[in-house]
């Protein structure tokens, strides 16, 4: 390769993104020097149409702020605006939401174990996951009517009891999942494609997952201990006893093992909840406008912690709603692992932070169709490339 | 090599995909399909047309006369309407595939398609 | 005439033709039950007609050409790429001893073919000026570099027994006394067959055309009748790579019992290596490129150097 | 409320600390605490919460619009099993909002600061990149879409001029 590097636009549109979202990398042969993040591509102004809606209505879109973490941003937006009312929610209605939680956060890994499979090109494995994913949607749609945006809660409860016959079905799906997922991780452990694909590549050190402020699995596979679920328990969080998974090998392969541990360890907190799950009612009527005041409400998704801040005026219409999604907070810390890294292995990097770009963009009323076209400049670049071999 | 048992395993067995369009999908007892209006039991509130995230209710006239209009493409079948009706007068069925090349009668200000459910006739 | 028509027909363009169709539904089957699913279902029995129907429809779509290209080369690429996978099946012997066209040397001929394919690849990525397509193309030309030479190790092996560099002999050595080439060298076999995989793009080696990495690789700017070509192209010379393993490895279109006509023995063993090729597809990842040349002169070349010196100790 | 007692431990070492440069505090419920502080101090409040407190971790930083002033909230959190959520608020003037950049102190806000940038005008000097992240290149400058001024109609009038 000659001397000069050149752009390798990944986007906005690339077969590894299953969202638009665009990176310019600058590369000299294989071998990325500079990354360049750009977003905005799917923005729907959700912030803005937040403070055009009533509570109620809220509530739904919120939960179409993400595809699969629909239940993480509507339980986060319920306990939100009900420790704002200052309403008890009863304590059935607490152990029903973490069990959807919980069902969620598996779909949500597997979901991703697949990606990540077919990103690196072993699609058998990817095939496999999602089938046995199947079990925990059919779950969800058994208890909430839908597989993904379940519309399970209500502000001060949840709306829909659980039946004797979900419980059994709910205690063989988990049991099937936990096998499968211990299975899954001895193919990680033991396929060495996978591993000589995974192992060492978008490496992030743990003094760099802290001080970038990086969170959820990506963050916890660099040995950082933070999941909201321990430093800042809602529902029924407090009550259940489970392990915070880490891995300190700060790479790939880590964010393959904490994510197939977390299932199984999702597995572990639905039996505990089912055998533990206290009688009563699963919710209290809810008055329609909210005191003056301000609310932050912390909540671990599948893919991190998700941060929801509310400013109310007393109407019933949120004056300011502000959502920071998970993968924005690993933006950063993404273009510090893939510097150093090959264009070959930008597909599983980016994939290893679990992207979810609905989620990330959501803040003004734009339909953003970027229609710009990618003009590479080689001047600008040979000077950059210059500086760059200067250094 | 680690999954070669697996393969080899599962070479016999039957797919876990159903073959869609011949074998047929049957939704199960918690779905949430197509909404229907009682419109015996309607007061004409107009609290569901309130609490609805799509605006996907509309009234035709005023209070115990009137009639609602119903946009199957813009409802996002969550059931608010269904739980903020004091009366239950709507209820959820399980009809799902709602999609159909049917004209669209009225063409109205956009050319969406509705549902009227009309005030029986009892005087 | 007989000639002629033995050419057109039997073991010739219409036999190979349908044949690269069936062993791509035979592919896309086997891999797809692996996997827990179906696999092409509608398009007839089984959708065994699935591939021809694909065909059709890309010979019906548009072909796009964009306007940078270096259109002569463009076009060029996959006519090349027909004719030549067509010559390289002439030279095997599939329906009796002797193949079309033998004579010393062929085997030789082949190899070269092989990286003639692997240098189109680098001349279709290269002249279309997408930069996917350049990225695809320089690493199909890397990757000729990972397995050219432990592939051509490998062949030599059953070379040394028959004493000759022609296919065609190698078969009939073999034929005489009864004694398949991948008794006395195994290691040569599972070489080939690894090495053949790189050659076929087939995953873990489908790094030219990765195509979560860089969309369709030398590819991408394929469409229509062109891209029709090629993918009809790719079928071919998987039936020449499980031709070569079932001639140079085990005895060719021979059987211990001659009931059957040589042509139904080919059948059989070229359909058992299909099979083969298709459980390693659905086995692995897809290695990084550099992963894949360094593997390969770690490991393949020192193996097959090893299985040749075993040879000569044995025949020695 | 015995269980904010740690809250209320922060709350008064700010205080004396800094003195009237903050300006209101409040514990609103266990792991909440709400700071109001004077803008131009904003960056050693900061150092002394991420240095000795611990509080490294910027969750977000979110706008808003206070019909004259600009009110800008960093919410971090503490690095411990039970961890408080500190929500630092600073007000700045509508007409020149100019506050300087978190990112020495903590690198990870980098993004949020764009964001917040781009959607409600505050400069943050010494920002390494403040180029756009999330509006399109040809959004009109001086446009910030999450003020209250902007409505969503006279925003979508505006995407349409700038589409034609």
């Amino acid at each position: 390769m000659s001397e000069s590097t050149y752009t390798v636009p990944i986007g906005p549109q690339h077969p590894a993104l299953k969202e638009p979202e665009n990176f310019t990398l600058t590369v000299d042969g294989e071998e990325i020097i500079d990354v360049k993040i750009r977003l905005g591509y799917v923005h729907r102004g959700g912030e803005k149409a937040f403070e055009s809606r009533t509570y109620v209505q809220n509530m739904y879109l919120i939960e179409r702020v993400c595809g699969i973490c629909a239940m993480a941003h509507q339980l986060c937006y319920v306990n939100n605006i009900e420790s704002m009312m200052e309403i008890e929610v009863p304590p059935r209605a607490h152990y029903i939401r973490t069990i959807v939680a919980e069902l969620e956060r598996i779909h949500s890994h597997l979901l991703w174990l697949g990606v990540a499979a077919h990103e690196i090109g072993f699609d058998t494995l990817f095939m496999y996951v999602w089938r046995d994913r199947e079990i925990s949607l059919d779950l969800m749609e058994e208890i909430t009517g839908n597989r993904v945006l379940h519309a399970a809660n209500t502000l001060g409860g949840v709306r829909r009891d659980l039946s004797t016959d979900i419980i059994s079905k709910l205690r063989k799906g988990s049991k099937i999942i936990r096998e499968r997922a211990e299975y899954y991780k001895k193919i990680g452990l033991t396929e060495k494609t996978i591993l000589k694909r995974a192992a060492g590549v978008g490496i992030l050190p743990y003094k760099d997952a802290v001080e970038l402020c990086a969170v959820g699995p990506t963050t916890r596979a660099s040995g950082v201990k933070k999941d909201v679920r321990k430093f800042d328990p809602y529902s029924a969080y407090d009550e259940i006893p489970f392990d915070l998974i880490t891995y300190d090998s700060c790479d790939v392969a880590a964010r393959i093992y904490v994510r197939v541990d977390e299932t199984i360890e999702s597995t572990k907190i639905i039996d505990y909840a089912i055998s533990h799950l206290p009688s009563g009612p699963i919710g209290v009527k809810a008055p329609r406008s909210v005191p003056p005041g301000e609310g932050v409400s912390l909540l671990e998704a599948p893919r991190g912690e998700d941060i929801h801040y509310c400013k109310s005026n007393g109407t019933d219409k949120p004056e300011r709603y502000k959502v920071r999604a998970p993968t924005l907070g690993n933006w950063a810390s993404m273009a510090r692992m893939l510097i150093g890294g090959y264009v070959a292995d930008v597909p599983i990097t980016l994939a290893a932070i679990d992207p979810c770009m609905s989620c990330t963009d959501r803040m003004t009323f734009v339909d953003a169709n970027s229609d710009k076209t990618w003009t590479w400049s080689l001047e600008r670049l040979r000077k950059h490339a210059k500086k760059f071999y200067g250094r | 090599m680690a999954m070669e048992s697996e393969l080899l395993r599962h070479l016999g067995k039957k797919p876990a995909t159903i073959v869609y369009p011949f074998e047929k999908w049957e939704p199960i007892d918690a779905f949430r399909g197509k909404v229907e209006f009682d419109m015996a039991k309607c007061i004409g509130c107009g609290i569901c047309i309130h609490d609805c995230p799509a605006f996907a209710l509309e009234m035709v006239g005023k209070g115990l006369t009137c009639d609602m209009k119903w946009y199957p493409s813009r409802c996002i079948y969550c059931g608010q309407c269904v739980e903020s009706c004091p009366r239950n007068a709507i209820v959820q069925t399980h009809e799902w595939n709602l999609s159909d090349s049917q004209s669209v009668e009225d063409a109205g200000k956009s050319s969406e398609r509705w549902i009227l459910f009309k005030r029986p006739k009892s005087e | 005439m007989i000639e002629v028509l033995k050419l057109l027909i039997i073991p010739g363009i219409f036999f190979l033709f349908s044949l690269a169709l069936f062993y791509q539904w035979l592919d896309r089957k086997f891999y797809a039950r692996l996997q827990n699913r179906y696999g092409p279902l509608h398009t007839g029995r089984q959708g065994i007609l699935q591939p021809f129907a694909d065909f059709l429809k890309l010979l019906a779509k548009e072909d796009i050409e964009p306007k940078a290209v270096d259109k002569y080369i463009f076009r060029g690429v996959p006519i090349l790429f027909l004719t030549i996978s067509i010559t390289a099946l002439f030279l095997i012997p599939m329906s009796g001893i002797e193949a079309f066209t033998h004579f010393e040397g062929d085997l030789i001929f082949i190899l070269f073919i092989m990286s003639l394919v692997a240098i189109l690849a680098f001349l279709g990525g290269w002249c279309s000026t997408n930069r996917f397509s350049t990225i695809g193309g320089l690493r199909a030309a890397v990757q000729t570099l990972g397995f050219e030479v432990p592939l051509a190790i490998a062949f030599i092996g059953p070379a040394i027994l028959a004493q000759s560099l022609s296919i065609t002999e190698i078969v009939r050595w073999q034929a005489e006394n009864n004694l398949w080439a991948i008794a006395l060298n195994p290691l040569g076999f599972g070489i080939a067959i690894i090495a053949l995989l790189a050659e076929l793009e087939k995953i873990p080696f489908d790094i030219p055309e990765a195509e979560t990495e860089i969309v369709a690789g030398w590819q991408t700017e394929y469409s229509g009748r062109k891209l029709a070509l090629l993918r009809f192209s790719f079928d071919l010379e998987l039936i020449m790579a499980a031709a070569l393993i079932t001639a140079l490895f085990l005895g060719g279109p021979t059987g211990p019992i001659s009931v059957f006509p040589g042509i139904i023995w080919f059948l059989i063993k070229a359909t058992i290596v299909v099979l083969i090729l298709s459980n390693l597809r659905a086995l692995f990842a897809r290695f990084r490129i550099d992963q894949m040349v360094s593997g390969s002169w770690k490991y393949l070349v020192p193996l097959a150097i090893l299985q040749i010196i075993v040879l000569q100790l044995i025949l020695g | 409320m015995i269980e904010t007692k740690r809250e209320q431990e922060i709350v008064d070492e700010l205080k004396e600390k800094f003195g009237q440069k903050i300006i209101e505090t409040k514990v609103q419920k266990p792991r909440r605490v709400f700071v109001t502080i004077d803008s131009n101090s904003l960056i050693e409040v900061a150092e002394y919460l991420a240095h000795e407190k611990g509080f490294t971790h910027v969750s977000t930083i979110s706008g808003l619009d206070l019909g004259k002033e600009l009110g800008v909230i960093y919410h971090l959190i503490e690095e411990s099993d039970l961890a408080i959520t500190l929500s630092l608020r600073a007000n700045i003037p509508k007409e020149n909002p100019k506050l300087s950049t978190l990112v020495k102190v903590i690198p990870g806000s980098v993004l949020y600061e764009r964001e917040v940038h781009e959607l409600f005008g505050v400069i943050f000097t010494g920002h390494p990149d403040l180029s756009p992240l999330i509006l399109p290149e040809k959004w009109p400058s001086g446009v910030y879409p999450l003020r209250k001024e902007w409505k969503v109609e006279d925003l979508k009038a505006k995407i349409n001029r700038m589409r034609k």
